[in-house]
C-alpha cells in the first residue's frame, strides 16, 4: 500500500519533471529538471524488485551522462535562452498534436486489453541475474564493450584539435 | 503492536544519533585540521574559545548564521540556493549503508549497526557520490562569476575521471567478497583485511578519494591562488557553511568507506567494533589533514593525465589480475 | 507487482511521447534534441524493466543495462560532435548546419 | 626509475610534516605573554634631552625631510640667545612606518626610537603626538652627548668651549 503511494508520487514527479524540461527554455534548467525526473524513475525501478539498474540509471544517466551534458553546456556557454533558439508556437502545436494523439491512442489500447492483475514473481537477486548476463549474454555483453570502444575512439577524433598542417 | 513500535523506536534512536555524530564530528574535523595544520606550520591554531579552544566550531557556526546572505544579482537564483545542499546531502545520505558496528542486541532483538543494510550498498555509494558533483557544478555555474565557473567546469571534469578509477579499484574488493552489500565485505574481512590482497587497488582507491572531496593535492576546484575560492567565491554566510560542512562529512564518509573496504571494518581485537570503526576512520581523516600539510597542489593537466593515463589503467590491470588470481585459487 | 503492469505502461508511454513531442518542437536546438531522446530511452528502459518484474524475468532488466550502455556511447559521440560544431560555426542552431541541403 | 624517488620525495615530505608536527609550537601568545623586544627595535619615537635637561631637538627639519611618509612636523623658533627649538612638534603615529630614517637623520640625537610597540589606540586622533607626549626626561641612547658642545658654534657657550674643541685661532696673531 505504501509502496503504490509511492509509486504514484514518483511517477507524478516523473512526468511533471520531464514535460518542465522539455518546455524549458534554459538548458541548464532543463538538465536540472531531468535529473529530478531520473531519480524518480531510479526509485521506481528499485520499486520494480531492480536495484542493479535503479544503481546503474543514478550512477550512469544522472551522474555521467547529464553531468556530460552539464559540462558541454557549461563549456560552450549555451546558456542562453534569449539567443533564440526556442521553439515558438508554430512548432509546438505539431508537437503536441502528435504526441497527444500517440498518448490517447496508447491509453485506449492499453486499456482495451486490460489483463489480469498478475500474480508477483519472485524477486531476483544480484547474483543470479550476473550469472545469467555472462553466461546466456556473454556475446552481447562483448558487444556492447566493442560499442563502447568505438565510441571513445571517435569522440577523440571528433574531439582532436586541428594541429600542423590539417589547421587551415 | 509493542514489538513493532519497539522496532521504530530504535530505529529513530539509530537514525538521530547517527546524524548527530556525523555533524558534530564534521564540525570538529574542522577544528582538528586547524589545530593539526598549525601543528605542522610550528603554531598552535585556535585555542580561545573554551579549554584548548574546544567550543571553536560552536563559534564557527554563530559567526556563519549571523553573517549576511549574499547573493549575487547576477546569479541564477534557484540554483544559486538549491547548490549547497546538493553538496552536503549525499555525503550525509552515504554514510546510511556504512555498518559501523556490530550488530547489538537490545532486549532480546538484533539492531544491526547501519542504518540501511542495502544489498546494493557499493552501488548506491557510488551512484550518491556522482550526485555530489552536481553542487559543485551547479554552484559555479550558478554564481554567475568567472573564477566560479572554472571552479565548476573544473570540478566536474575532476570528479567524472576520479569516480571511474574509484569504481574500477573498488571490483577487485567485490570479486573477493563476492557482495555489493557493506556488511557482506566486512564480514569477510574478519580475518585478513583486504587491504593485504589489494594494496594496489587500496592506493588507487585513497588517491581517487582524495579527490573526490576535492582535497589537497586535487583541491583544484577551489584552489585558492588561482580561482579566489572556484566554484563558491560568491558564497557567504552559511550557505558557504553548507558546502564547508559537506567536504567534512564527506571525509569522514570516504574515511569510513575505506575503512569498510580496506581496513576490515569493525573488525578488531580488544576493543569495541564502534570503537575499532570510529579509530580506523579518524586515522584516515588525520591522513587526509596530514596531507593537506605536506603535498602542493597539481596542475591541471597533470591531474587529468593522472587520472587518465595512470590510474584508470592501473586499476584495469589490477582486476584483471585479481581475476587470474582468483580464477587459479 | 506494486503496480498492475498497464499503468506502468501508460507512465512508460507518457514519458515517451513527452520526449517525441520534446524532439519534434526543439528541431533548432541540437542539446535539447538530445535530452529529448534520453528521455525517450529512458521510458523504454522502464517497459523492459517493469516486464521484467512482472514475469519475474531477468532479460529485461539486461536490456535496460544495455540501453545504458549504448546510450553512454551515444551520448559521448553526439557532444564531441556538438562540440566539433561548435567549434566550426559558434552555434549549435541545427538551422546553420544546410549546406547539403539541395 | 623515477617512479622509486618520486615516492621516496612524496615520503619524505610527509615526514618532515610529521616531525614539524611534533615540534613545539613557536608561537608566543601576545596579550599574556609578551616579547621582550631588543634595545635598538624600532617603535614609538621619542625626543630626549641632553645630559644638563635641555631639550635636544634644534627643529632643523631634516627628520621631517627624511621621513618618508611625512607623519613629522614642526615649527622652529629661537630663544634670545639664539638656540633653537621646535616651538611645536607632531608626530602622526597612524601614519608613520617606523622605518626609523628620522632617527639616522637627526644630528642632535634628539629624535629616537624605542622598543615601545604597544601604542594602538580605538581612537585613530590619540595616534597624534605633540610635543609634550614625546618628550621624555631621559638622554635615550647616547646619555652623554650633547649638541652644542660638539656643534663648534657660539650659541649656548663661547666658542671654544665645547668638548673636544679647541680655541678658536686668532688669525691676527700671525700677523707681523
Amino acid at each position: 500500500m505504501i509502496e503504490q503511494a509511492i509509486f504514484y508520487i514518483l511517477a507524478a514527479v516523473a512526468v511533471i519533471g520531464t514535460i518542465l524540461a522539455i518546455t524549458e527554455k534554459h538548458p541548464v534548467h532543463a538538465i536540472m529538471y531531468l535529473v529530478t525526473s531520473l531519480f524518480s524513475m531510479a526509485v521506481i525501478f528499485f520499486l520494480l524488485m531492480a536495484p542493479l539498474v535503479a544503481a546503474f540509471e543514478v550512477i550512469l544517466y544522472a551522474g555521467a551522462i547529464m553531468v556530460l551534458f552539464l559540462f558541454v553546456i557549461m563549456m560552450l556557454d549555451l546558456g542562453h535562452p534569449e539567443q533564440g533558439m526556442s521553439p515558438g508556437w508554430q512548432t509546438w502545436w505539431p508537437a503536441l498534436l502528435l504526441s497527444t494523439i500517440s498518448i490517447v491512442s496508447l491509453v485506449v489500447v492499453i486499456i482495451s486489453h486490460r489483463a489480469v492483475m498478475a500474480a508477483p514473481a519472485a524477486a531476483l537477486s544480484i547474483r543470479e541475474v550476473a550469472r545469467h548476463l555472462f553466461q546466456e549474454h556473454g556475446l552481447a555483453v562483448e558487444l556492447v564493450s566493442l560499442q563502447l570502444l568505438f565510441a571513445l575512439v571517435g569522440a577523440l577524433y571528433l574531439g582532436k584539435q586541428p594541429t600542423g598542417k590539417d589547421a587551415k | 503492536m509493542t514489538a513493532f513500535s519497539l522496532d521504530i523506536l530504535l530505529f529513530a534512536l539509530k537514525l538521530a544519533l547517527v546524524f548527530f555524530v556525523i555533524l558534530t564530528l564534521a564540525a570538529y574535523l574542522v577544528f582538528a585540521e586547524r589545530r593539526v595544520l598549525a601543528w605542522v606550520q610550528d603554531r598552535k591554531g585556535p585555542n580561545r574559545v573554551g579549554p584548548c579552544g574546544l567550543l571553536q566550531p560552536l563559534a564557527d557556526l554563530i559567526k556563519l548564521l549571523t553573517k549576511e546572505d549574499v547573493v549575487p544579482s547576477a546569479a541564477d537564483h534557484w540554483l544559486f540556493y538549491l547548490a549547497p545542499a546538493m553538496a552536503a546531502i549525499p555525503a550525509i545520505l552515504i554514510f546510511a549503508v556504512i555498518p559501523f558496528g556490530a550488530p547489538l542486541t537490545i532486549y532480546g532483538r538484533q539492531l544491526p549497526l547501519v542504518v540501511a543494510d542495502l544489498n546494493v550498498g557499493l552501488l548506491f555509494f557510488l551512484a550518491l557520490s556522482s550526485i555530489a558533483v552536481y553542487g559543485v557544478a551547479i554552484g559555479g555555474w550558478a554564481s554567475n562569476s568567472k573564477y566560479s565557473l572554472l571552479g565548476g567546469i573544473r570540478g566536474l571534469a575532476q570528479l567524472i575521471s576520479y569516480e571511474l578509477s574509484m569504481g574500477l579499484s573498488l571490483v577487485p574488493i567485490v570479486m573477493l567478497s563476492r557482495s555489493f552489500n557493506l556488511t557482506d565485505i566486512v564480514a569477510a574481512q574478519e580475518r585478513v583485511p583486504f587491504i593485504v590482497y589489494q594494496p594496489l587497488a587500496f592506493i588507487i582507491f585513497l588517491i581517487s578519494i582524495t579527490a573526490e572531496c576535492k582535497r589537497i593535492p586535487f583541491d583544484l576546484p577551489e584552489a585558492e591562488g588561482e580561482l579566489v575560492a572556484g566554484f563558491h567565491t560568491e558564497y557567504s554566510g552559511m550557505r558557504f557553511g553548507l558546502f564547508f560542512v559537506g567536504e567534512y562529512i564527506n571525509i569522514i564518509v570516504l574515511g569510513g568507506l575505506a575503512t569498510t573496504f580496506f581496513l576490515g571494518g569493525w573488525h578488531g581485537p580488544l576493543l569495541a567494533p564502534v570503537v575499532w570503526f570510529s579509530l580506523k576512520t579518524l586515522a584516515f581523516a588525520f591522513f587526509f589533514i596530514w596531507m593537506r600539510g605536506t603535498l602542493p597542489r597539481l596542475r591541471y593537466d597533470q591531474l587529468m593525465h593522472f587520472g587518465w593515463k595512470v590510474l584508470t589503467p592501473l586499476a584495469l590491470v589490477n582486476i584483471v589480475v585479481t581475476g587470474w588470481w582468483l580464477a587459479l585459487t | 507487482m506494486i503496480v498492475p503492469f498497464e499503468q506502468i505502461l501508460i507512465l512508460a508511454g507518457l514519458l515517451f511521447f513527452i520526449g517525441m513531442g520534446g524532439l519534434l518542437a526543439w528541431r533548432a536546438n541540437l542539446i535539447m534534441m538530445l535530452v529529448s531522446i534520453e528521455v525517450m530511452l529512458n521510458a523504454v528502459m522502464l517497459v523492459f524493466v517493469a516486464g521484467s518484474a512482472r514475469w519475474g524475468n531477468a532479460e529485461g532488466q539486461f536490456f535496460a543495462i544495455f540501453i545504458m550502455a549504448l546510450t553512454s556511447a551515444e551520448v559521448s559521440l553526439a557532444l564531441a560532435m556538438v562540440v566539433y560544431l561548435h567549434r566550426r560555426k559558434h552555434t549549435v542552431n541545427t538551422d546553420m548546419f544546410s549546406e547539403l541541403k539541395g | 626509475m623515477s617512479f622509486f624517488s618520486d615516492t621516496r620525495a612524496i615520503l619524505g615530505g610527509f615526514r618532515v610534516t610529521l616531525a614539524h608536527m611534533l615540534r613545539k609550537p613557536v608561537t608566543i601568545q601576545y596579550p599574556e605573554q609578551k616579547r621582550t623586544p631588543y634595545p635598538r627595535f624600532r617603535a614609538r619615537i621619542v625626543l630626549t634631552r641632553d645630559p644638563d635637561g635641555g631639550e635636544r631637538c634644534v627643529a632643523c627639519y631634516l627628520c621631517s625631510a627624511a621621513c618618508p611618509v611625512d607623519c613629522i612636523s614642526m615649527q622652529s623658533a629661537e630663544q634670545e640667545n639664539g638656540r633653537r627649538y621646535a616651538a611645536w612638534f607632531r608626530i602622526n603615529f597612524s601614519r608613520c612606518i617606523f622605518c626609523g630614517l628620522c632617527a639616522e637623520a637627526c644630528p642632535t640625537l634628539a629624535i629616537q626610537m624605542t622598543p615601545d610597540y604597544e601604542i594602538c589606540t580605538r581612537d585613530i586622533m590619540d595616534l597624534v603626538y605633540e610635543k609634550e607626549d614625546l618628550l621624555i626626561d631621559g638622554c635615550g641612547k647616547d646619555s652623554s652627548y650633547n649638541f652644542y658642545k660638539h656643534a663648534g658654534i657660539g650659541v649656548t657657550q663661547p666658542r671654544g668651549e665645547g668638548q673636544e674643541e679647541s680655541r678658536p685661532l686668532d688669525i691676527r696673531s700671525l700677523l707681523p
